[in-house]
């Protein structure tokens, strides 16, 4: 028996994976057993009402794909009365992601989610379609902090802090994250990327720039996880072109606690399932007794292939 | 709703451009409903890599033998490796997904009108129409006759069977609403089903509200997650407090209200 | 007939197709007529000589490659011995790319690489392997102008500057090197990854991250293209995942005046040809009478597809 | 040297992990020489997807019917498609590329030493030794007598072979050694070539030095462009100045001399 347990930033989860935000809706629910992963994360709330990006929101690639959805949010009250109840009937810790445009605006829709039935806060400051050229909070250590630091005060939930990749260091986001008080990194959200269709002159999204996610990032952002990971001593939740056990094991030990799967859900539904699935027979092939001992397993290469590097 | 490795059975030309194929799908044709559609994980070859699923709608249900059909026409990528199956290769199909279309069974002669692979869509709500004892009759807009597909099948299944062609010069829209208006006017049609073309659209919402006649549209928008989960297949509706806003054609859909859709111009 | 020719930073191309510094050698010239291509360009070449990164230096995926070679390098004096006469018979302009680990040396080598044959100094400064984490010049936009600065003041050669992806503003770095007197602009060396071979619980590559490049990553390097594009008046030159000439396109169409091929000389040889005859295919087929008119021809979206957006 | 569409004309199993391919290759056949390769874009089937091309060693050059033969062993992904191409399929084939061996005319008796892939790299040069009258013996050694690839068709060129396996227990260092240490005392040997083994290539380093023999080895190493462009192939080998340097497995070898190549343990 593989315990496949693991605490992040004060919560319990039966096993370390997760979908993505914005990457599961209750759909998913009528594929598979959402009792059966670690964590429950609904798409980012924000405070206004909006509709999100214009359409085309997708370009696909050979092993990825480019997404501008934005952020269609039909604001707090609306996350209240109707997603939440959807997943009550669960007993796997409901995180619930927000965003929001301003440092104020952060802190008060923290408040009002920190509802019955919402385990963690997860703070989006890093959705790369919100602003124009992508601009957004999480490029900022200091902008960074603020936020965590408000979202904290308002609520008695644990804060998780989801870090965009598109920054020079991302180490010193984690840090400055962590210091504002934040119990846990997710990282990272999705690349900014854009594609043109060449044969019209035209953006092919009609937002013109959006996230680039699935396995073709996870080499990118898997160097940032390790990064952060030694930068911080919270848990790092990893989440980047995650689409097998094998891919989350990376993850896990560079030094992450947990994973989230994103783009590979809208592929194979449960992939989720065969990822808490893979990662278990990986610990019984290999004798490790508990999840969490592959965290930070990773070690240094043994003698190089050829002896002496230069 | 479940991921399912189905076998082939079938995968042959019906003409130039179209396929159909047949799987062996059990429990999916046990409850898929017309208007839903599968999510087709198509093959990797090549530089053919299609990296979502593409949907493709279900043509026929075969619940006694738990067979699943399609009707698809070869466009791009994953269309391209999908015509490459044999019988007895493996195909992952996910579903069935979707708000099929609601065949009320006060209705007493729904009038469809489908061109190209909404002929696929549409053939379903005939077969479903007949088992409930509603009249159909199926205006199917071609190019040419030899496209004109499915014509025997729905008359199998009890259909008037209408086919318009460009070749033929029959398709034109003021010859497609003269054909509306006479079946509504002289037959009775009370409800109108439309799938494949804009121009098609327009002119069942511009009839439909002029008879005050209901309707559904099956429409169509490039999919990721097909299950409502990524939001990357909306398109503009028309809403209740009378602007638009965007829906999810896989989940809000594919079927649509005939006045709530909006013709998209592609 | 097509004008097919570019001017980038005072050196006219035949036409706007190039390798990526490290992705030709040699070997080349034995596949293809080196007169075709816009220019040559040879690896980057250090002030001392080294060995390079410890094996194993390169980790596959579907649709890129990372790849930790470090800069092999046998100095400046064997460049000009051995190197520089291999292309002498050629008239195709030589982009000679140098890089060091101080603006001292950066200027040194300049000045010593200043040969005849030698039309162009591309400057490294965003090699990710060099440095420990993949810290590098090229992620301060300060220490950039430096380089390009001492470069300058070095040569009457022109100056390109070779951005690092590795970083959040890459348009600030951009401005940077052109206020310190670039000629140009490429944009962009490869992104930081790592992997992990799982089974061994080690990292993947010798020098534990390395360079992603290849198609997966051109909707990221593209979108800073894009960036970079609108931020400067220099010449740009794009450089990430070009495998086609439609890749090329999209390169040209968000503002860049060449184009850089890499990966894809692995896989085939004659990929530049491809390219450079499917850009003159395109323009044919368009009308487009002078291949410069593409560079920045992408036009917002015509009527969305939907009607009104969000 | 150059890329070309190669139609496949056989692809079989030799037996239960090997098969043998054979390709339609009029300009590369005629310029290969032993010990250069090929560089294939193997196939992308599903998730076998392999990005950069293949090194395969050329196993014979048939100059008059311009056909190129490897002898292959299946490992991963690439290997796995090029297994399935059937005859009539297209291959597209980079090469010759790297550095053959250097047989001098002077020599008297080549022993070549080879095990697993290494039977494919070194059979063309027996067949080239034959040519120029050059005696060889082949100890080629295998898992068991069923893995002992090609003794026929090196007899064929004239070489005289010895099979030792480890199922048969003839395969151990200490057997290999009393028969290259006999070939060389009591035959003339007077030029050792291996591939495929760091045993062996240790072997003979030893017995090389020992006895003032020369000789060459082909290794091996992943690689990307097959064409001393990336650099991602190098390996380290002893160099002038008595420390070691990486080389280009591609470029500067994949044949190089026997005592300056280090076994690396893989
Ligand atoms: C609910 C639904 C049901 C459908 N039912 C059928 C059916 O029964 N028979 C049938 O032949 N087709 C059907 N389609 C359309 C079918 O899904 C597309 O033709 C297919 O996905 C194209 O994939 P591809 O990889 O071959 O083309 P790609 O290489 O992806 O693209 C080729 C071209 O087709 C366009 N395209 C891609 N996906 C779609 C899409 N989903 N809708 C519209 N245009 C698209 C692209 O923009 C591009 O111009 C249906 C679509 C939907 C949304
Ligand atoms: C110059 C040269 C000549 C060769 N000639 C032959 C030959 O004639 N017959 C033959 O069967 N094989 C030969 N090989 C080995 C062959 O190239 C590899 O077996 C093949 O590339 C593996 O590809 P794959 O996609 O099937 O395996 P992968 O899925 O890429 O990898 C499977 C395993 O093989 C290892 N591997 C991958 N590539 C190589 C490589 N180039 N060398 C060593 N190990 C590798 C990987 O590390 C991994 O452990 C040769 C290699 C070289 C460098
Ligand atoms: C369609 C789509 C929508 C997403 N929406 C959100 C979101 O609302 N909030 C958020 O924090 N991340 C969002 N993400 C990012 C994912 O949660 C995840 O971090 C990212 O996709 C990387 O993981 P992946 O490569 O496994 O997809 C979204 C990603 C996709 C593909
Ligand atoms: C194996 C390899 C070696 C490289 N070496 C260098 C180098 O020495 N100097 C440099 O400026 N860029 C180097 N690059 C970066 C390329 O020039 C190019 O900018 C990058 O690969 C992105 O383009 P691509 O996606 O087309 O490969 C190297 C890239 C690869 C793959
Ligand atoms: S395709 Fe994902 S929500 Fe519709
Ligand atoms: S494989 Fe590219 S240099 Fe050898």
């Amino acid at each position: 028996m593989v315990d496949m347990s693991v605490r992040i930033g004060g919560v319990a989860l039966k096993n370390p994976v997760m979908p993505g935000s914005g990457t599961m809706a209750e759909g998913l629910a009528r594929v598979m057993d959402l009792n059966r992963i670690g964590a429950i994360v609904t798409k980012t709330v924000t405070p206004d009402r909006r509709e999100g990006c214009p359409p085309p929101r997708m370009v696909e690639y050979k092993d990825g794909s480019l997404m501008a959805i934005g952020i269609p949010s039909q604001g707090p009250d609306y996350y209240i009365a109707e997603i939440l109840p959807h997943y009550r009937s669960f007993d796997t810790p409901l995180v619930c992601s927000v965003s929001a445009p301003t440092v104020d605006a952060f802190g008060a829709i923290t408040a009002k989610l920190s509802a019955p039935g919402v385990a963690v806060i997860e703070a989006n400051i890093s959705c790369p379609n919100l602003e124009s050229d992508g601009k957004a909070f999480g490029m900022d250590p200091e902008a960074s902090a603020r936020v965590i630091r408000r979202m904290k005060a308002s609520t008695d939930r644990p804060v998780w802090a989801k870090l965009t990749p598109n920054v020079t260091d991302i180490a010193a986001v984690a840090q400055a994250v962590e210091d504002a008080g934040a119990d846990a990194v997710t990282c990272a959200n999705g690349m900014l990327g854009m594609a043109v269709d060449v044969e019209n002159f035209q953006p092919a999204l009609g937002n013109i720039t959006g996230g680039m996610t699935g396995s073709c990032m996870r080499p990118v952002i898997l160097r940032m996880a390790w990064q952060v990971a030694r930068a911080v001593k919270i848990p790092v939740i990893g989440s980047g072109g995650i689409a097998t056990a094998r891919d989350a094991l990376e993850y896990l030990m560079v030094g992450c606690a947990a994973v989230q799967v994103g783009t590979q859900n809208f592929i194979h539904a449960t992939a989720m399932l065969d990822v808490i699935d893979g990662i278990e027979a990986f610990c019984r092939r290999k004798g490790v007794a508990r999840v969490r001992d592959l965290t930070g397993a990773m070690r240094p290469r043994h003698g190089l292939r050829e002896g002496q590097a230069a | 709703m479940a991921e399912t490795l189905c076998r082939v059975l079938h995968n042959d030309w019906v003409n130039d451009t179209y396929k159909h194929l047949i799987v062996d799908a059990a429990h999916g044709a046990a409850r898929a409903a017309p208007g839903q559609f599968f999510h087709l994980l198509c093959p990797v070859i090549g530089e053919n890599a299609p990296f979502f699923r593409r949907p493709m709608s279900v043509y026929r249900i075969d619940k006694a033998q738990g067979r699943l059909e399609f009707l698809y026409k070869i466009v791009g990528r994953g269309t391209t490796t999908l015509a490459t199956l044999a019988p007895g290769d493996e195909l992952n199909v996910f579903g069935p997904l979707g708000r099929g279309f609601r065949l009320g069974a006060d209705r007493k002669h729904i009038v469809q009108v489908a061109r190209g692979v909404g002929l696929a869509t549409l053939a379903p709500v005939a077969e479903s129409a007949g088992r409930l004892g509603i009249r159909t009759t199926a205006i199917l807009s071609a190019r040419s006759p030899e496209h004109v597909m499915s014509a025997d099948y729905l008359r199998s299944v009890g259909a008037e069977v209408v086919a318009v062609t460009d070749s033929e010069g029959t398709s034109d829209a003021a010859a497609v609403e003269r054909r509306v208006r006479s079946l509504v006017e002289r037959d009775g049609g009370d409800f109108f089903v439309t799938c494949g073309s804009n121009r098609l659209l327009r002119l069942l919402q511009r009839l439909g509200a002029e008879y005050g006649i209901g309707g559904e549209v099956a429409m169509e928008q490039p999919m990721g997650c097909g299950n409502g989960m990524c939001f990357a297949c909306v398109g503009s509706f028309r809403n209740d407090e009378g602007g638009t806003s965007y829906r999810r054609v896989c989940w809000d859909g594919p079927v649509f209200d005939l006045q709530e859709a909006i013709a998209w111009s592609t």
